[in-house]
C-alpha cells in the first residue's frame, strides 16, 4: 500500500477505473476532467476525450484550469465549435460516457448546479447549467463524481438542473430521456450506484478506512447500503505516481492547482473529511 | 468591407442604451478590452447574453451597465463564484439583474438558429430539468415526423456582438483559430454588426482554406487591441493570466474594493494599454 | 477505430439490398470507386441519397442498383443532362426509379439533422415552390415564439455514408479539405456507418487546428483507393478529368452503349485500379 | 465599336453591368458566373462571389466549369461548408443579389428548372432546384439571365420551381417570402424588369439590332413593353477585350468553354439567334 494516499486521490482514481480504454468521454472540468485524464494516463490510453469548449481527442499533458485551455486545442484531433460539439457529436448520440461534477444531487442522482433556495431568492446562486442537462440526458451513461456531505448529497434538491433518474423506476424513460443516466457516482467516501429497478442510489463500494456511519453521516437522506458492499483498492503505486505526476505537472505549469490537488494533510487510514469542498458550487467549468 | 477603427468609435457608434449585447469568447479570446471600452463609455440597460459569464460580465454587472443576463453557465473559472453577479442577483446590487438562464447546448443552438436568420431553435434538451419552469422561452414542439417532442428556444439576435480574434487583414477579413466557441454564430448572430478586436492588423492572414475566417463586409469593425483578450488568453499570442482570475475572487468580493478597483484601473484609464500599465503598477504593490 | 481495409470488403460488410445509401461529394471528391464497387458486388433496391447525383448515380441507376433517389439537382455538371437518370424516370428502364426531390437548402439542412441526431430540420425555405406539392415530406410548422411559418423536412439518416478524403492517418483519422460540401454531415448522420476512401494513408496528417478532420472512431471503414475521386477533383492530388465528362454524355445516350461500357470498364475489372487501366485502353482506342 | 459582338457577349456584359461594385452575390454557375466574374475584373472589384459549394469571396482567374471547382476554393477568403452556405449566409440575409439562370420562366419571372410536361410523368426531365427556390426567395433581389425563346419564356409554367413574383401584385410580400424577387431578368435579345404594381415583366431595354418583333416572337405571351425604351448600350472595347480574355483563359485551362463562349458566328448587326441553347435544361450547374 502507498503511503500517505488521500481521499480524493482514491476518489480520483476510483473514478477513473470505470473508464474503459476506447470509450468517448464527454468531460467535465475539474474532478472528472483528473479522473478521465488519469485514465488516459494509465489503463485507457485510448479514450477519446471531448471537451464542450470544441476539442476531440484532447491528450493534455497538465490538467486544463478552464474548459477551453489552450492545451486541449493543441493536443486535440481536431478542434470543433461548440455548437457542432453539443449537435453532432453529443446530441448526434456518439457519447459514450458523459462524466460530471455536481454542487448536490439527490437520491436517484439528479443533480443541481443552479440555486441553493428559491430560484427567484435564491440563499446562493450556483453557476448555473452549464452543459450539464444534455450530457446527462444524451450521453449513453453518465458518471458523477464529487465529494459526499449532508450539503451535496440532499433528500430533496432546491432545483433540478439535470435529470438523473427523476422520481426513479422507469420515470427516466418514460420521460422520454435517451440515455441511461448515471450509473455511477464516485464521491470521496465510496461508490454509489442506482438499484436496477428502483434507480435509488445504494452505496456499493466503500473506500479503504471509511465507515458505513461515516457514508451514512455524510448523506442527507437514509442510503441504502448494498447488501454486496465491496471495498475500494487501493490506488497502486503506479497509477498513484501517475496522478501525482499530472498533478505536479499540472500546478507547475499554472501556478496552481486544480480542484482534484490532493489535500493539505496526507491521510492513509482512516481518510478524514479534511480539504472538502462541501456543497458549495462546483466552479471549475468555465 | 470593416471599418479598421479605434474600439473607442466603434463602441460610441455602435452599442446603445438598451442594447442586446453579446461578448463572446468560451474561456479563449474573451474580449476584456472591448467590455472596459463599454463600461468607460458607461452604457446603461443592456441585456447582456454570454454562454459563460466570468470576469467580463462580473465587471460590467457590477458596474451597473446590464439590466438583464442571459447565460449558460456564470463563475470564475478554476477559482469560484462571481461575486458581483451574485451580489445582483441575490441582493440586487447595483441594480436589480432579470436573468434567463439555458443550457450551454440551448444557447449554443440559439446563437445557430440566429447566425442562419431563424427565428428559433430546436434541439433535443432540458428534458428533466427545472429551467423551462423558471424560463418561459423554453417550449416544446412535436415533430411533424416522428411525434417526438423537441425543446425550443428562441434564437439569439444580439442588436451588437464583440468577439476578440487573432488577427485581420487590412481589409477587415478576420481570422480566428483554437478554441472558437460560439463566436462565429454570435458575430453573425447580430442584426446591427459586430464588432471584432484583434491582437494584429496584417497584410496576409495566412489562412489554411478552412479555416474560421470572418469576412470583413459581414462585419461592423475591426478594431487592432493588441492583447484586448487579457486575462484570458489568445493562441499563439500570449497564455491566460491565472493570477489575475484568482486575484479577481478578492477584488469582487467587497462593493468598495470592487469600487475603488475599477476605478483605478479602468475608469481612470483612457484605453486598454492604460489599464496594463496601471494594473502592472498595482501588481507590483500587491507583491 | 475505424479499420483501414479494402474497399471491397467495407462495401461487402457494410451496404446491403434495401439500403438507404449516401454517396456525398460536391463536385469535388466524389466517391466514384466506391459507386463502382458496389455497382460490381450488385447491391439492389438502394434508396440513393445525394444532393447532386451526376455520373456516379447515373451509372448506378443505369445498372440497375436503385429502387429510390432523394436530391436536389441531377445533372452532368458543366454537359448536360443525365441520360441513365432520365431514362429511369421519364421510361422506367431498367427499372422504375421513386424520386424524392429537394432544394439544396433542403437537403443541406436535412444532413445537418440527421448529424444532429434529430429526426427534422427546420428552414425558411420552399415558398412559393411547387415543390411540396410533389414531395409530401415537405411540411410547415408555425415557430411557437414569432408565428411565422417554417418549412420542416425529415432528417437524412442513410444507413451507410459513403466518401472520398484526401489522406487518414493509420488511426483512420480523416482529413478533407478544399470544397468540403455536405461530406462532413452526411458521414455524421449515417446510421451504420460510413466508409471513407482516402488518396492515402499517412503518419501525421499535418492538419491544422480547426480542419475538416473525422476522428476514425466514428467512422466504419477507410479504405485507400488513390484516384478514388475519378473523374472528379481531388484538391492537392489531380485535377477533374473533364474530357471524361464529356465523352460520358455520348456514353449515356444509349442503352447498349452503356452497358457494354459498364461491362468492359467496371463489371469486367477486380477494383479501381483495374477500371483506370482499362479506361486508359479505351480512350486511346478512340483517340 | 468593337466589331465582331455576340448576342452572348452583349448579355453577359448587360448583365455584369448591373451587379454594383461590393455587391455581395450568390453565383449560379454557367452564364450567371460569367457575368459575375466579369463585373469582378472590370468595374466591380470589390464584389464578392459566393457559390453554394462553399466558397465566400472567390475571384477565379479562369471560369469554374462547375460549382465546385478547386480554382473557387483556392481564390477564396474562406470556405465553409455547403450547409453553413445555405444557413448562415444566405439564409442568414447577407446575400445582396442572387444571380440564377433558368430553364424556363413566365411573365412574373417564376422559374422552371424541374419538369417539361407533368411531373409523374415528364416529357423533359430537367435537373432540378439546386439552390434556386431559396436564393430566389432569399437573396434581396433576383436577376435572372437567359437566352430568349417561346420555349424558354412560357405563359404558363409546367412547374414553378423557384418563386418568382408568383401571381403578380403584392403576391410574393404575402406569401411572406423576404427578397424583393427578380428585379431583371437578362437574355440576348434586351432586358425585362417587373412593372412596380403587376411585378408583370416588361421589356425595358434592348440590345442593338435587335427589333421588339423579333424578342415578341421570342416570348410565350403577349410581352408588355415599356414607353422607356432603352437600348443597351455596346460592350466597350476593354470589358468586351476583358470577357473575351477571361473566355480564352478559361478554355485554355478546361479545354473546353462553358456556356457562355460566345456563339461561333461573329455578329454585329442584326444579332441573329445562332448559337441559343433554346429551352432545354440548363445543365452547368452541379
Amino acid at each position: 500500500m502507498t503511503p500517505g494516499v488521500t481521499a480524493t486521490e482514491i476518489m480520483t482514481v476510483a473514478a477513473s477505473r470505470l473508464l474503459k480504454d476506447g470509450t468517448v468521454c464527454f468531460v467535465g472540468i475539474g474532478l472528472p476532467s483528473a479522473a478521465a485524464n488519469l485514465a488516459r494516463l494509465t489503463h485507457a490510453p485510448e479514450v477519446v476525450l471531448i471537451y464542450e469548449s470544441g476539442p476531440i481527442g484532447a491528450k493534455p499533458a497538465v490538467l486544463p484550469l478552464s474548459i477551453g485551455d489552450g492545451e486541449l486545442a493543441l493536443t486535440a484531433d481536431t478542434v470543433v465549435g461548440t455548437p457542432e460539439i453539443f449537435r453532432y457529436w453529443l446530441q448526434g448520440g456518439r457519447i459514450d460516457v458523459g462524466f460530471l461534477g455536481a454542487a448536490q444531487i439527490d437520491r436517484f442522482a439528479n443533480i443541481n448546479t443552479t440555486v441553493i433556495g428559491s430560484y427567484d431568492e435564491p440563499s446562493v446562486r450556483l453557476p448555473g447549467a452549464g452543459g450539464a442537462p444534455e450530457i446527462a440526458s444524451q450521453a449513453k451513461e453518465v458518471f458523477i463524481v464529487l465529494k459526499q456531505s449532508p450539503k451535496a448529497f440532499v433528500a430533496t434538491l432546491p432545483f433540478v438542473t439535470s435529470a438523473g433518474h427523476l422520481d426513479g423506476g422507469d420515470a427516466r424513460a418514460r420521460a422520454g430521456i435517451p440515455g441511461a443516466g448515471p450509473t455511477a457516482v464516485i464521491t470521496d467516501l465510496g461508490i454509489l450506484t442506482p438499484d436496477p429497478v428502483s434507480r435509488e442510489l445504494a452505496l456499493t463500494g466503500i473506500h479503504p478506512g471509511v465507515t458505513v456511519e461515516q457514508v451514512k453521516r455524510a448523506t442527507g437522506w437514509d442510503l441504502k447500503i448494498s447488501p454486496d458492499l465491496t471495498t475500494t483498492d487501493l490506488p497502486d503505486a503506479a497509477t498513484l505516481a501517475a496522478l501525482r505526476d499530472l498533478q505536479a505537472r499540472t500546478a507547475a505549469a499554472h501556478g496552481t492547482a486544480p480542484d482534484s490537488t490532493p489535500g493539505t494533510t496526507p491521510i492513509t487510514t482512516p481518510i478524514t473529511t479534511q480539504g472538502r469542498a462541501g456543497g458549495g458550487a462546483s466552479g471549475r467549468e468555465g | 468591407m470593416a471599418k479598421i477603427t479605434p474600439l473607442r468609435e466603434a463602441v460610441a457608434s455602435l452599442v446603445r442604451d438598451g442594447d442586446t449585447v453579446a461578448l463572446e469568447g468560451f474561456t479563449h479570446l474573451i474580449p476584456h478590452a472591448a467590455g472596459h471600452e463599454i463600461i468607460r463609455q458607461g452604457r446603461r440597460d443592456l441585456t447582456l447574453v454570454r454562454m459563460t459569464p466570468d470576469l467580463i460580465y462580473d465587471q460590467m454587472i457590477g458596474m451597473g451597465c446590464a439590466a438583464k443576463m442571459v447565460f449558460s453557465w456564470g463563475g470564475n473559472p478554476g477559482v469560484g463564484s462571481l461575486h458581483r453577479f451574485r451580489d445582483a442577483v441575490e441582493q440586487g446590487w447595483p441594480r436589480d439583474l432579470a436573468i434567463e438562464e439555458h443550457s450551454h447546448a440551448g444557447m449554443a443552438n440559439a446563437y445557430v438558429a440566429g447566425a442562419s436568420g431563424l427565428p428559433l431553435a430546436l434541439l433535443r434538451g432540458y428534458t428533466g430539468s427545472d429551467l423551462p419552469k423558471v424560463n418561459p422561452n423554453i417550449r416544446f414542439i412535436d415533430c411533424p415526423f416522428s411525434g417526438e417532442r423537441l425543446a425550443a428556444i428562441p434564437s439569439v439576435r444580439p442588436d451588437v456582438t464583440v468577439i476578440h480574434a487573432q488577427k485581420a487583414d487590412r481589409r477587415g477579413n478576420v481570422l480566428l483559430w483554437g478554441i472558437l466557441g460560439v463566436q462565429k454564430e454570435a458575430a453573425l448572430a447580430a442584426r446591427r454588426g459586430a464588432i471584432v478586436t484583434v491582437e494584429e492588423v496584417v497584410e496576409d492572414l495566412q489562412a489554411p482554406p478552412n479555416a474560421c475566417v470572418l469576412p470583413g463586409w459581414a462585419l461592423a469593425a475591426v478594431c487592432p487591441v493588441p492583447g484586448g483578450a487579457y486575462p484570458s488568453y489568445a493562441q499563439g499570442y500570449y497564455e491566460r493570466d491565472n493570477r489575475f482570475y484568482i486575484a479577481w475572487d478578492r477584488v469582487a468580493r467587497s462593493r468598495e474594493a470592487f469600487r475603488d478597483w475599477m476605478r483605478r484601473h479602468v475608469l481612470d484609464t483612457d484605453d486598454f494599454a492604460g489599464f496594463r500599465r496601471v494594473l502592472a503598477e498595482s501588481m507590483r504593490e500587491a507583491a
